[in-house]
């Protein structure tokens, strides 16, 4: 059924559709109206055989979560930013349990400063939580990702957190195809727990495993997460073939027949991406999208696969790792590794700073000119903003333009002299 | 694809004018997108809000830049932003006044195609049908009377669905005079 | 069945299979300690296993376990002096436990339901010959009954009972219940041969064929003591006035009498005379807390309206006054005269100062030996100095009371029993002290003694009915359950519940509990929380 | 008859008695009482916390007949009773984190309704939320608070042994004045934890309005599981506060844990009481008072203050504390203290208004 709603709005009618049997709540931009929503459509009846819990905190949401679907029903939550890290110990401790919750972040960036927009600062930050991390390109893409994701956890066995960028993705109103709840209880069936707490079969969860098990359980872990990969597969294929829909997947190629670049990007950035490398077709310019979607699990082999023969590869990252470098990068290479490409990351778009279809173009043509002098690249840097700052600081510059890592090193070595 | 802008301040309803532009839109089988300044608004603070119109599928998620119209519907904002910024020269603006564009944008009016800038009395109709100053709907109305992308009834509908009932009547009502006072200008009407 | 995930989801009480019972160095062990009541009682009553019976209602029970010692329950809950209960520990904590009281319901419970003793299940043919029907006589020749040896009695005063029959007054000792308590004796197979004084103890063990024999001869002979006096003072003696009394023939002694002495015949001698409607003084030589007679019944006496002449001696006596001379304590306790004093006004005297054994029969008896007033034993086995001869009660060193004398009748007869079988009879070792100190007088609930309903004092002045009424049922449950089962295990659950590793097992109504030393760890806890201090811990050896 | 006989040999303070009628011994007593935390769990020898949780949650099996289940917050109860691979619990049961067992339980909550709604079935599996007093006046406190003011079907359950005994004996928010742990040594002016601070959960609990609360001590199982049967009888939350003392942090024999909780309560150190909707509805008086010195003396978390050195002012203050205590909750009298106003809430909720 076609409605133009908000983004948050969609997700929330999606949860419903899953049927969940406990949504916990706790306030934090920009996720908020998507619990709000699911509050009133329990209120009110639309969504029955639900809890709808007011908690007082995101740790709080988590636990209530993990209780619930420790109970036996299919738990959902939201968080972003701040909420998120309120909230990780439960977060690790979910797929420790081996819960299949599923959560949405909506991605907004970690202060300090504090700071409401989006970047994927929080989302990354959870990189080795445990947790299946699904991103989303569009409000489309988000609102079947999450029906697809109740039944990958549920497959899997693990939770899992559907990452849609804060505010660019939640607040837009845009037109929307929501599944009938025909399709989904087609598509999903009720939900049968791997185990839970029943006093018809007592079991005790969360035991403690000392060194004798802990590493096979581990190992067990990985190899749930390496079970998903092919699940998200199969279950993207059924989605679609149920719905029509093109969402979901592990990763999705725009433009990619003989793209003379590929830029590998993950959220609503993808939607920009693709208006901005059509008029660069128009200019003969051959520039390849890859969508990835599954960043938890990574999918190695269909990136290796994506990226085929070029030798021009970008990641456009909204957030970095402070002290290292982009987040991807170790992921891409690996996936490409033998293949003689040439991979950079353009980091742009943090605190919700707008990546625009020029930027894209940028970074196209950046690549494609041979710029790239380092791993690593800040791109749409306000030079006048923060050499206004180092010069009076420490007598240095920057030069106009993206900034490469070498570059921003090459400063102290100046101070240094 | 039409790309409008809309300019006010927090409570005015800027973000639901946007949203209700592109339900509009959506109701005569467009595709449309809206989306707000994202920030956190408070009652007074300038509101930037987006909205896109096309007929294929909307992808991109960047700001307007280039708007093809501006929307403003808080007059005191003209000197305080520059609420024209990067304007499409073939653009429309609608302005929320009760004088006319010459007076009220002079500049404007000279660089913009004739009939392409055009104040309306938003806020008046409102507080007559509304009894409360939301000039969204009369804006959205003039919009569609200015550029003809769409129709006074999807504006109508927008707002009845979204507040059903008297609410939404009000505003229905509000937009038919905005609508009439822009067609009428157009008609080279006197509307003083 | 559930998809259970690795290692961080665990089966239901899958602990079991880790035996904690390594870590423990102390065990606790069950210990079965000797309650101050029993250890107290001459006649070795099992109170504190009785009074567990009597607790629970099965009163039938508790006469069998309690008539294992003592054969004469009805007549002891009257006369006994319950010393038992001075040294009863629930005294530490409010009031002793009415032991005697409920010894007595017990004992009036049988009778009502005419229980009997059960007869021997085989006779071994081996025949006893007891002289004296007194306490201790009845006593050994019960035990020698169950034993299933033939008993016979001889006894030289017209009814068997001596001392319970002749020497205490009926309103402490009706004589349906003592009659009543014999015959379950008889009924066992015991002969009484009733007006048979023995001259030749030798001549009738061998003229009868008996195996043993065992004298308990009562000590029936009151001490005399030289008063000055003038022909017309009235001197009785006390046995001679109570026997008097008991046989209900009509006793002429005067309305002011003076009983001399402090034991408890002086007392029983007193309150008698109150109920003629005389008016006794008891003149005694030291102050009430030397006073040998029972405090109970001296207290009774005194609620009664008998007057005491305490520290006093009668140095003379003329036809209606005596001569009282003063006394004091030296520091030694004893009295010693002042010189000084005074007149008493007295229509007689009765010389309650002490009774003795006539001891000739034994004298004539081939190397048994006697010493002051007793024949000497081995109190192990109460054999005399003549193998086969045994002697039990009055004629043997010990406290003279009903009490003592049924339990020297028990063990002159297990002595009789190993001598029959060709052995000498040792006493068992007994079991440690159950001492206050080693119990939680936590958990006992403060209660008051029942106070057995007394008659109106007004009554009890003239009229020999019993004073001490029996409790009632729920009175007497109510006393047996204020039992603090001292060092013996009374079925509390405290152990069972308060171990924080389930290693007590409870075994089921009447069979305690026992340790599972699987996961016993040896906290103690079970072992400090013992209402009853039945529990110790012992080291582990390691 | 028997039965009607008041029973005064142990009377109702001991476990059971055989000479009870049956329903009047402790469910402790029963030959097949639940075991709900069952032999070979590894808590010290004495644990005072092993011996409260299977008192209590054997009663709350009693109560709802089985149908019950645990979350369990970190700590010596969850760490002794489930090291791989074994399960002493004979429940569903469930660890999570530290700081989050009132959030799972209510959770667990939601999921036992929504299931049996689901079902059709009307047999709702109860909730016990339970913790030590780390987890549940320090880490655990927003969580819990959080329930609490929701008023969600949980019953949490404190194990409050008056420090962080798990992680080696540190100080809490329930640790008593003067009391040495590994961060409040016996050292300085005050040697011990200071004077003045900490937290009372059950009174803040009453003053989330909640339907129920009580304190209860290991010394006292009749008492304790009465307050656990009463409190499932309640729906909403409740909350269970019960002294169990540690052998390992007080420094007391293993075999006294019983005796120290006794005396805890019976110097007034603990007071033992229930509440009903913010209000104090019974108070267990004092059965046989004792100075607090016969408490303290027992244990070595308090050496200094019994001691040849110790400082008669520093024990005079702390008998001063019981005494306040004596007298706030009127632990002699028979009296039922008014502490405090109740919260507006808890007249909703007892539908008072």
């Amino acid at each position: 059924m076609l409605k133009q709603i908000e983004g948050s709005l969609g997700i929330a009618e999606a949860v419903a559709l899953c049927r969940p049997g406990a949504v916990c709540a706790y306030p934090i931009s920009p996720q908020t109206h998507i619990v709000e929503n699911l509050g009133k459509m329990v209120k009110t009846g639309k969504l029955q055989d639900c809890e709808f819990v007011n908690v007082e905190s995101e740790f709080s949401a988590i636990s209530v979560s993990i209780g619930a679907s420790a109970g036996g029903v299919r738990a959902y939550t939201a968080t972003a930013s701040q909420g998120l890290l309120y909230m990780v110990e439960g977060v690790y401790n979910a797929s420790g349990l081996g819960l299949p919750i599923v959560m949405t972040v909506a991605s907004r960036a970690i202060g300090a400063p504090i700071n409401i927009w989006n970047d994927h600062s929080d989302s990354l930050s959870q990189r080795d939580s445990g947790w299946l991390q699904l991103f989303c390109e569009s409000n489309q893409d988000a609102l079947d990702t999450h029906i697809m994701a109740f039944k990958i956890a549920e497959e899997v066995g693990l939770p899992v957190m559907v990452c849609m960028d804060g505010f660019v993705l939640t607040h837009a109103f845009e037109r929307l195809d929501l599944p009938s709840q025909e399709q989904v209880d087609q598509f999903l069936p009720p939900y049968e727990p791997r185990e839970f707490l029943d006093p018809k079969e007592p079991i005790s969860m969360g035991g403690m495993v000392g060194p004798e098990a802990f590493t096979e359980l581990r190992i067990l872990q990985q190899r749930k997460m390496h079970k998903a990969l092919p699940i998200i597969e199969r279950v993207t294929k059924e989605y679609r073939e149920l719905t029509g829909h093109h969402s979901g997947g592990l990763l999705d190629c725009y433009n990619c027949d003989n793209a003379d670049v590929k830029l590998i990007i993950m959220g609503s950035t993808v939607g920009t991406a693709k208006d901005a490398v059509d008029e660069l077709a128009k200019q003969g310019i051959k520039a390849g999208i890859i969508s990835l979607k599954a960043f938890r699990p990574f999918p190695y082999e269909a990136l290796r696969a994506a990226i085929g023969d070029t030798k021009n590869v970008v990641i456009v990252e909204r957030h970095f790792s402070y002290g290292a470098r982009g987040i991807l990068y170790p992921e891409v290479e690996r996936a490409l590794r033998g293949t003689g490409a040439q991979i950079h990351t353009a980091v742009c778009g943090l605190g919700g700073r707008a990546i625009l279809g020029s930027t894209i173009k940028d970074i196209v043509n950046y690549s494609l000119n041979n710029k790239f002098s380092s791993e690593m690249t800040w791109f749409d840097v306000d030079t006048k903003l923060i050499n206004s700052y180092l010069k009076d600081t420490e007598g240095v510059t920057l030069p106009e333009g993206p900034l490469p890592e070498d570059v921003l090193m090459d400063t102290l070595q100046k101070v240094r002299a | 694809m039409l790309q409008i802008r809309l300019h006010g301040r927090g409570g005015q309803g800027v973000v639901t004018a946007a949203e209700m532009l592109s339900l509009a839109a959506f109701l005569e089988g467009h595709f449309a997108q809206a989306f707000p300044s994202f920030g956190s608004e408070r009652t007074g603070a300038p509101v930037v809000a987006y909205a896109r119109i096309d007929d294929k599928e909307i992808r991109t998620h960047e700001p307007i830049l280039e708007p093809n119209a501006v929307v403003v519907q808080d007059k005191t904002l003209l000197g305080a932003i520059d609420v024209f910024a990067g304007i499409d020269p073939q653009g429309f603006a609608i302005i929320n006044s009760a004088e006319p564009a010459e007076v009220v944008v002079p500049d404007l009016v000279k660089k913009l195609p004739a009939g392409h800038v055009l104040t309306v009395p938003a806020t008046d109709f409102a507080m007559q049908k509304i009894g409360r100053p939301l000039p969204g709907a009369p804006m959205l109305a003039a919009l569609a009377a200015a550029t003809g992308v769409f129709a006074l009834e999807s504006v109508q509908k927008s707002f009845q669905s979204r507040y059903p009932g008297k609410v939404g009547d009000a505003n229905a009502d509000t937009a038919a005079l905005a609508y009439e006072y822009i067609m009428n200008l157009k008609n080279g009407g006197n509307n003083a | 069945m559930m998809n259970k995930s690795f290692a961080a989801t665990l089966e239901p009480a899958t602990s079991l299979a880790n035996k904690t019972g390594s870590w423990r160095t102390l065990r606790p062990v069950n210990v079965f300690k000797l309650p101050p009541c029993n250890k107290q009682c001459p006649a070795g009553e099992n109170i504190q296993q009785w009074l567990y019976y009597a607790a629970e209602g099965d009163y039938e029970h508790a006469w069998r376990i309690l008539t294992e010692e003592n054969p004469f329950p009805a007549c002891m809950g009257r006369v006994c002096y319950h010393t038992c209960e001075g040294k009863c520990n629930r005294g530490f904590l409010d009031e002793s436990v009415g032991i005697n009281s409920v010894e007595r319901f017990l004992g009036d419970y049988a009778l009502e339901h005419k229980l009997s003793f059960r007869k021997p299940v085989r006779e071994t043919g081996k025949k006893i010959l007891i002289v004296g029907s007194g306490p201790a006589g009845l006593s050994a020749a019960y035990h020698l009954r169950r034993y299933g040896h033939s008993v016979h009695i001889v006894e030289m005063a017209g009814k068997p009972g001596g001392m319970m029959r002749y020497g205490i007054p009926t309103y402490r000792l009706p004589r349906n219940i003592l009659d009543a308590e014999i015959a379950r004796l008889t009924d066992m197979g015991i002969t009484i041969e009733c007006n048979h004084p023995v001259q030749d103890i030798v001549a009738e063990k061998k003229n009868g064929k008996y195996d043993a024999v065992i004298l308990g001869l009562g000590a029936s002979i009151s001490t005399n003591v030289d008063i000055p006096s003038g022909d017309t003072t009235h001197i009785l003696h006390a046995l001679n006035v109570l026997e008097e009394i008991s046989s209900d023939s009509e006793v002429q002694i005067g309305r002011k009498v003076a009983v001399y002495g402090g034991g408890n015949t002086a007392v029983d001698v007193a309150r008698s005379l109150r109920r003629l409607g005389a008016e006794p003084i008891i003149v005694y030589r030291r102050n009430r807390d030397k006073m040998p007679a029972n405090p109970e019944e001296m207290d009774d006496a005194i609620k009664e309206g008998i007057q005491v002449k305490w520290l006093s001696t009668i140095a003379g006596a003329e036809k209606d006054s005596l001569k009282i001379e003063k006394m004091k304590l030296n520091d030694q306790g004893w009295p010693e005269p002042t010189g000084e004093f005074e007149e008493l006004a007295a229509d007689s005297v009765v010389l309650a100062i002490g009774q003795n054994v006539d001891l000739s029969v034994c004298q004539k008896v081939e190397g048994l030996q006697t010493e002051k007033d007793a024949v000497v034993v081995d109190h192990e086995n109460m054999m005399t100095t003549v193998p086969g001869i045994f002697a039990a009660g009055d004629m043997v060193k010990g406290d003279r009371t009903v009490t003592a004398a049924i339990g020297m009748g028990k063990h002159a007869a297990r002595g009789v029993n190993a001598y029959l079988k060709g052995s000498v009879y040792k006493r068992p070792a007994k079991h440690e002290d159950a001492r206050f100190e080693d119990m939680h007088p936590w958990y006992y609930t403060d209660a008051p003694k029942t106070v057995r309903p007394q008659l109106e004092l007004a009554r009890r002045t003239n009229t020999f009915d019993e004073v001490q009424h029996g409790l009632t049922e729920e009175n007497a449950i109510f006393e047996a359950r204020r039992c603090l089962s001292c060092g013996n295990c009374m079925e509390c659950d405290n152990c069972y519940g308060v171990c924080p590793d389930n290693a007590v097992v409870k075994l089921g109504p009447g069979k305690g509990y026992e340790f599972n030393y699987d996961y016993c760890k040896g906290c103690g806890v079970c072992a400090q929380e013992c209402p009853c201090g039945h529990i110790k811990m012992v080291p582990e050896k390691i | 008859m028997l039965d009607a006989i008041k029973f005064y040999q142990t009377g109702s303070n001991t476990v059971g008695n055989r000479l009870l009628n049956p329903s009047m011994r402790a469910v402790q007593a029963s030959s097949d009482r639940p075991n709900t935390l069952i032999s070979g769990h590894r808590a010290c020898q004495g644990c005072g916390e092993a011996l409260g949780a299977r008192y209590a949650i054997d009663a709350a099996m009693r109560a709802t007949g089985g149908q019950l289940m645990i979350a369990n917050a970190t700590g010596c109860l969850e760490v002794f009773s489930t090291p791989y691979p074994q399960s002493a619990w004979r429940l569903p049961w469930i660890h999570s984190l530290f700081g989050n067992s009132a959030a799972v339980g209510s959770g667990l909550a939601v999921a036992a309704r929504v299931r049996a709604k689901k079902a059709g079935n009307t047999n709702v599996p109860r909730v016990i939320a339970q913790g030590g007093d780390g987890g549940t006046t320090d880490i655990g406190f927003g969580p819990l608070s959080g329930m609490f003011e929701r008023n969600d079907d949980v019953l949490y359950i404190c194990y409050d042994n008056q420090a962080y005994m798990n992680t080696g004996v540190q100080r809490s928010s329930a640790t008593p004045p003067a009391a040495r742990t590994a961060t409040t040594q016996l050292v300085g002016e005050e040697p011990g934890n200071d004077w003045g601070k900490g937290k009372n959960v059950p009174l803040i609990a009453m003053a989330h309005g909640i339907p129920y609360v009580a304190t209860a001590s290991v010394a006292d199982l009749k008492d304790l599981e009465y307050k656990v049967e009463k409190a499932m009888s309640f729906h909403g939350a409740r909350y269970i506060q019960i002294l169990v003392p540690c052998p390992l942090g007080w420094g007391s024999a293993s075999g006294s844990t019983v005796t120290v909780a006794r005396l805890a309560c019976e110097t007034g150190f603990y007071p033992i009481f229930e509440a009903e909707y913010g209000k104090i509805t019974s108070v267990r008086k004092i059965r046989q008072q004792q100075p607090v010195v016969n408490f303290l003396k027992l244990q070595r978390r308090y050496a200094h203050l019994t001691g040849k050195k110790a400082d008669p002012k520093v024990l005079a203050r702390v008998q001063a504390m019981c005494d306040d205590n004596i007298r706030s909750f009127d632990l002699l009298g028979d009296e039922i203290p008014e502490t405090m106003p109740v919260a507006v809430q808890a007249h909703e909720r007892s539908h008072e208004i």
